[in-house]
């Protein structure tokens, strides 16, 4: 029985309603309890912030797509490698870190947590191939299916229940956590070379819109009670306007009787929320979208953040990648999966100078910043297509310091300063705030009910940070601020001191959370037998290859729910 | 002046990454301080005293320190790595990534060198009396920034990918070059005294290359402009008659190409666009 | 195909000797060359040479040009360089084949210089 | 049951056996059969250790140890090998290449890792096979024979198969361009004869002419400009293009480059109609070494580990360079045959270093060998994880258990882990 006490810290735990207060924290064997012996080994933390281990909710870290990415971008990795230490192994960074190297560098921000975006079904046991070497922090990924042929075709035939008896059997079988939806219709129409740009447009050879689409799997999340909500990637990703698009896809579900938390969650809106007619007249389209978050509960999102540095883009949006390569005219990857979706990457570099660039900065921002209540918008900054997530620190900074943003302000582009909202807002997040956007409201949102949080029962999941809360003045001491987020005095995953001082003391295998949704045996195996007869016209591997066993994930952790079908 | 001698004291098999032989990091340091630097052979840690004897004096600034590499080093990499200034002088066979990022300074190597000499060099001056490998002046891999200044000279011949992605400065090489001598070229000069194996300017967008021997054929993707009396490599001027292309059309680009009329007969048919 | 399904039989095979010890030649330069089906001819590259056994390609006509399968016969004639790719050029390289009726094709041992103990 | 023989990854083999021997495999092309009911054919039975010159059976023990001590005492140790085993073999092999701090490189370093340069230079637009099937209408096969290489290919994935948009031959049609007429240019609706090392120049006319730009030259690599352009016409024209291309284009002068010109000539069509191009990858999981290593490294092959971080270079860190400079002074081979395939000047310095081999059956490297320790047949005396062609990861699973005494390379290589890091690094 190991006992830890973390004592003295300054506590930010807002799902427990802490905010600041200086207490104790008691673990025992890798969870968090009400009190320890005396014998417990004690870790003084006085003097510094306490908060539970990060969770991001939308990080592309593992997966065919940032394999590609990796294998196309041998200039990203040599300005950036990672030496082996006698605790970890040796990678490379910088946009695009190996595996080693992604727990590493996750872990010593004091994230535990952390959720891969899209995985393409058919390579998804690629995805936990990587999860599984992906050391120290627990992790997940969300499975496509917006543009998925099975789906499509139940959704035309209006079989509601057969379809949520599909999704769960691909859940299962690709041991998926939540659905995803990448530009629905749009990548099928991509096997042709095309898109489908707004909520209506109809899918070629499968008549059906992208509303129906976000619809019926947005019902089916309900059907099936999943943990998460329906993480959406709406059409016409960056084209100019798309903000319209965006509300619309928010709008277009607000009917459906939703749970507790959030029905959809949409995400990197700062690559949707554009107004204006051609990338000359860009403007921001955040004030519209926080108004209609603010005014909404079915919905949450998260910026996308951008960062003035050299990125590289990967999405399962093939269309929109190759519209955007048109522009950098750089490297430009394409892979569709049969029958799924699709994958693009592209590489390329945001400028200060440049307007679009400063613009879309700014709208990621305004987003953050307009929207009132933390427990609706997220910290991300849709790795690594706005920024590597190693940048958080610097958002942070962003959050909570006017004079930081307005810094920054002064070196972009003028004429995009002028037309952004952001240089009138005066709000600076607390740490409250942070702590709730970088964890306690991404856990909520995923359905995480022992992280994000230092309650009794909840993991001994926690990140000690350098900041003297009630002393630090967060504004003006933005600097120290983004080096305390940066290197974490002390990261703890399970109970186990994983790093000290901002450096890895010890690995630890973290775990892969699936979702399991339970539906009647006959609906699935009606389901089943229909999927067996036409899964060889479909794929070009057999039925009993497709399926992952679950002994295949090397921790795995299985969340198990109730469906209504 | 102050010369610093440096001797192999054997021959080596195992590849000797040497970035500390450049002025900047010996110029101001004692011997002993030289002799016990570490550096990489094979994947061990060793002191380059190990390896090498060192005699001589360092000299205070990098300007007035000049390296003597006596004897064949074709297994040390990187030597004059990022050299600001001073000189190196490789009495023998250079190993690859010579002079690789220099920034200023001069070496000069008696014998032969490696591959990627000059990577990304800046500034300075290379002069190879011998051959030289493949891609120099070259970028890193993946990358699309190859050499941005600095004059190189190689008296004997070239391998491939001769100023592979070369942004500026001037490569003149006065044997002969394998395939793709200036690819991906988006600016600078390139001359050819000898001839070279074809693909010449294939993807280049900007600058040029001089061929005075035969060129090997011409890429299609290259549009045949007119006939030019001479042609002009940094501020001299070299006599020709030349043929000269223009491309890669398949990139956009402005490239031009200079084949010496004497020496590239089979281009002739090319004068008949001229009648037009 | 035949090549790799006698690769599974084992390098050492009379099969995959035999199926991987032949120079594939266009039927006119065979006549021109003077050699008949299963006759000897030597193979050399400006790297190397070795004794092969000719045979008239099936999938002709390419005159001019021979083929030999990818195997250790093949490797003796390969050069090393690589061109900064890593790979060798194992194909288009230029060679001068000539008949050989008297010399004997090669054991893998021999190809290969192995001393077997 | 998986296929692994090629890297089409056939998945629909059907095997009889008796526990012991594979009796049959339906479905299996030649090829695939052949593999599945030869096992038996001269495998290696016992650890062989070579003591005066000659190869003697040892214990399993005795051979790890002596194996560990070769690869701790070198200084610029070679994991050559890879792509006939599985990802968890693979992952090993990088621990261990990090542990011994050596140069680890696949096969791809002399079959397709000119491709993977094309792609660090411009990209690769691609997609799974069963998109070809569902949706081509024009296939290009380009330097490959896959009659021979790849025997289900064009019956699974390209024209004799049945996909959603296009269900018969007549429906799609098939390109071949090759120096020869190979046994798949006899199916070509169009063969195109090309000269020897022409690859590059032919491409780079093909992308003048799609790009509606006037060629000059009035033959291109011995096929008139007219041909050129009317091929150029049938890609731009097509609604769903797919380019395979192999060796032929990887392996002749230019490497990379040509690859690099196909795969932008593939781009370009994009902004015209849909294409996507896929190599013709040969040995069934060379597509998985590149993954794993590239997820674990960030470099698909030829990474060097020496000073404790990835360096990545081929023509310096790749196996055939460092080889042939003389730099290498130990090597652990697994699953390949270097002494057969690297070029003559490159055997003779394999030959002078102590050399470790794992390996099912003799061959001229075991043969070679200071230590050879026979290993499980992957996918049918093991089970491990596969890739194929264009990247689709498949669990091939183990039919009959492997001779007595045989182990998997994942149980081979883990013990020669263990036993480096009992000794500790000598330094």
């Amino acid at each position: 029985m190991s006992e830890l006490l973390v004592k003295n810290g300054y506590v930010f735990d807002p799902l427990n309603g802490i905010e600041g207060d200086k207490l104790d924290i008691s673990v025992r064997n890798g969870k968090i309890v009400e009190r320890v012996s005396r014998r417990a080994r004690v870790l003084n933390a006085s003097g510094m912030t306490v908060m539970p281990g990060g969770v991001d909710i939308h990080s592309h870290i593992a997966g065919s797509k940032a394999n590609c990415a990796r294998m196309m971008r041998p200039e990203d990795h040599s300005k950036d490698p990672e030496t082996k230490t006698k605790h970890t192994r040796c990678g490379v960074g910088h946009t695009i870190p190996s595996v080693f190297t992604t727990g590493y560098r996750y872990a010593r921000m004091g994230y535990t947590t952390v959720f891969e975006p899209a995985t393409p079904p058919l390579k998804t046991r690629h995805t936990h191939e990587e999860l599984n070497d992906i050391p120290i922090i627990d992790k997940g990924c969300f499975t496509l299916f917006g543009n998925n042929w099975f789906v499509m075709e139940y959704i035309k035939q209006g079989r509601i229940n057969e379809l949520a008896a599909y999704v769960a059997w691909m859940l299962e079988a690709t041991k998926g956590y939540a659905i995803k939806i990448v530009n629905p219709g749009g990548i099928e129409a991509w096997r042709w070379g095309r898109n489908v740009r707004r909520l209506d447009d109809v899918v070629p050879n499968f008549d059906v819109t992208p509303r129906e689409i976000v619809r019926a799997l947005c019902q089916v999340n309900s059907l099936l009670n999943l943990p998460h909500a329906v993480h959406v990637h709406p059409n016409g990703l960056a084209e100019p306007g798309n903000y319209q698009t965006t509300i619309d896809t928010m709008e277009c579900v607000h009917d459906i009787p939703t749970r507790e938390h959030p029905l959809i969650h949409v995400t990197h809106v700062q690559f949707t929320g554009r107004k204006g007619w051609a990338w000359p007249d860009v403007r921001s389209g955040a004030p519209e979208i926080a108004d209609y978050v603010n005014t909404h509960d079915h919905v949450s999102i998260d910026p996308g953040q951008l960062i003035f540095t050299n990125v590289t883009w990967m999405t399962a949006d093939g269309p929109a990648m190759f519209a955007l390569f048109k522009l950098t005219k750089t490297k430009w990857f394409n892979a569709d999966v049969e029958s799924e979706t699709g994958a693009g990457v592209v590489s390329a570099t945001y400028k200060k100078g440049n307007y679009v660039n400063a613009i879309q900065w700014g709208i990621g921002l305004e987003l953050a910043l307009l929207v009132k209540d933390p427990w609706k918008v997220f910290l991300t900054t849709d790795h690594p297509n706005g920024g590597p997530f190693t940048a958080y620190p610097r958002v942070i900074s962003w959050l909570v310091s006017n004079g930081a943003r307005q810094k920054l302000l002064d070196k972009i582009n003028k004429t995009a300063k002028r037309r952004l909202n952001l240089p009138g807002i005066d709000r600076e997040y607390s740490l409250h705030e942070i702590a709730t956007v970088t964890r306690a409201a991404t856990a909520r949102s995923l359905g995480l009910s022992s992280k994000g949080h230092l309650g009794a029962g909840a993991d001994a999941d926690i990140a000690i940070y350098n900041i003297d809360a009630p002393k630090l003045d967060l504004s003006k001491e933005y600097k120290a601020v983004k080096k305390a987020f940066a290197r974490a005095a002390f990261t703890l995953k399970g109970g186990r001191v994983v790093v000290k001082n901002g450096e890895v003391a010890q690995s630890v295998q973290g775990r892969t959370f699936w979702t399991k949704p339970e539906v009647s045996a006959e609906t699935m195996g009606a389901v089943t037998k229909e999927l067996e007869s036409k899964f060889d016209d479909y794929y070009s591997i057999r039925f009993a290859n497709y399926p992952i066993e679950e002994q295949y994930l090397t921790a795995s952790q299985v969340i198990s729910t109730k469906g209504e079908v | 002046m102050a010369r610093l001698t440096v001797t192999p004291v054997r021959e080596f098999k195992i590849p000797v990454t040497a970035h500390c032989l450049s002025p900047d990091f010996v110029s101001g340091k004692s011997l002993r301080e030289i002799e016990l630097t570490e550096v990489w052979e094979g994947n061990r840690r060793v002191k380059l005293g190990s390896l090498f004897e060192i005699q001589g004096d360092t000299g205070l600034t990098t300007n007035d320190c000049t390296i003597r590499v006596t004897g064949n080093v074709c297994a040390v990499r990187g030597i004059g790595y990022e050299m600001t200034g001073g000189s190196i002088e490789v009495d023998g066979d250079a190993g690859m990534y010579l002079g690789e990022r220099m920034r200023g300074g001069s070496i000069v190597v008696s014998g032969n060198a490696g591959s990627w000499l000059g990577t990304r060099m800046r500034n300075g001056l290379i002069e190879v009396k011998g051959n030289a490998g493949d891609a120099i002046g070259g970028s890193a891999r993946g990358a699309t920034k190859g050499m941005l200044g600095g004059i190189v000279t190689i008296h004997g011949d070239c391998g491939t990918e001769v100023g592979a992605w070369m942004r500026n400065g001037t490569i003149r090489v006065k044997g002969n070059c394998d395939l793709y001598a200036g690819i991906h070229m988006k600016n600078g000069t390139v001359v050819v005294e000898g001839n070279c194996a074809g693909r010449v300017g294939a993807h280049m967008t900007n600058g040029k290359v001089v061929v005075l021997g035969n060129i090997g054929g011409v890429l299609p993707s290259f549009q045949f402009e007119e006939i030019r009396d001479k042609a002009k490599a940094g501020d001299e001027k070299i006599s020709g008659p030349f043929y000269v292309f223009s491309g890669d059309v398949n990139e956009e680009g402005g490239g031009k190409l200079f084949a010496r009329i004497s020496s590239n007969s089979d281009l002739k048919w090319n004068e008949m666009f001229l009648e037009m | 195909m035949s090549q790799a399904r006698s690769r599974e039989l084992g390098k050492f095979s009379e099969e995959y000797f035999r199926s991987v010890t032949v120079c594939e030649l266009d039927p006119d330069d065979m006549t021109e060359l003077g050699t008949m089906d299963g006759e000897n001819v030597r193979v050399a590259t400006k790297f190397g040479q070795v004794i092969l056994r000719a045979t008239v390609s099936k999938q002709g006509p390419h005159k001019g040009v021979a083929f030999v399968p990818y195997g250790a016969w093949a490797s003796a004639l390969f050069g090393t360089s690589t061109h900064t790719s890593g790979m060798p050029t194992l194909k288009g390289l230029e060679a001068i084949i000539e008949r050989a009726p008297g010399s004997k094709v090669p054991t893998l041992q021999e190809v290969t210089r192995l001393k077997v103990g | 049951m998986v296929c692994t023989f090629c890297a089409s990854g056939c998945d629909d083999l059907q095997i009889t056996h008796d526990g012991r021997r594979v009796e049959s495999a339906r479905n299996g092309c030649a090829i695939s059969v052949s593999r599945f009911t030869s096992t038996g054919q001269s495998r290696i039975s016992k650890p062989l250790v070579r003591t005066k010159g000659v190869l003697r059976p040892v214990t399993f023990g005795k051979a790890i140890d002596r194996t560990a001590r070769i690869l701790s005492n070198a200084r610029y140790p070679l994991l050559y090998g890879w792509s006939q085993t599985s990802c968890e073999a693979i992952s090993k092999g990088v621990e261990l290449a990090e542990l011994v701090g050596g140069l680890i490189d696949n096969t791809t370093t002399s079959c397709h890792g000119p491709t993977i340069l094309g792609v660090q230079d411009v990209g690769e637009a691609t997609c799974t096979l069963g998109e070809v099937r569902h949706s081509a209408d024009l296939v290009i096969y380009w330097g490959c024979n896959p009659i021979h290489s790849h025997p289900h290919h064009t019956t699974r994935f390209t024209i004799f198969s049945k996909g959603r948009f296009r269900r018969t031959r007549k429906e799609r049609k098939l390109v071949v361009v090759d120096v020869r007429r190979t046994d798949t240019a006899k199916l070509a609706d169009r063969f195109i004869q090309i000269q020897p090392n022409g690859d590059y120049e032919l491409l780079t006319a093909l992308r003048v002419a799609a790009k509606g730009e006037e060629i000059e030259q009035d033959s291109i690599a011995g096929v008139p400009t007219e041909t050129v352009e009317e091929l150029a016409e049938m890609m731009t024209d097509c609604e769903f293009g797919a380019l395979f291309f192999g060796l032929g284009i990887t392996m002749t002068a230019g490497k990379h480059r040509n690859t690099e010109a196909a795969l932008a000539l593939v781009r370009d069509l994009n902004y015209l109609t849909k294409f996507v191009i896929i190599p013709m990858r040969g040995w069934f999981n060379v597509t998985g070494a590149n993954e794993v290593t590239t997820w674990q490294t960030g470099y698909p092959y030829a990474v060097d580990l020496t000073q404790g971080y990835p360096r990545f270079n081929p023509g310096d860190t790749s196996a055939i360079d460092a080889v042939t400079r003389g730099e290498v002074d130990a090597a652990l081979v697994v699953a390949s045959d270097p002494v057969s395939h690297f070029p003559g000047a490159a055997v003779k310095h394999l030959l002078g270093i102590p050399i470790v081999s794992l390996e099912p059956k003799m061959t001229p490297t075991t043969e070679a060998s200071e230590v050879v320790i026979p290993s499980a047949i992957l996918g049918i005396e093991a089970s491990g994880t596969i890739y194929r062609i264009d990247g689709v990861p498949l669990e091939a699973r183990k039919v009959v258990n492997p001779p007595p005494g045989v182990r998997s390379d994942v149980e081979i290589l883990d013990a020669i882990i263990k036993r480096v890091k009992r000794q500790g690094r000598r330094r």
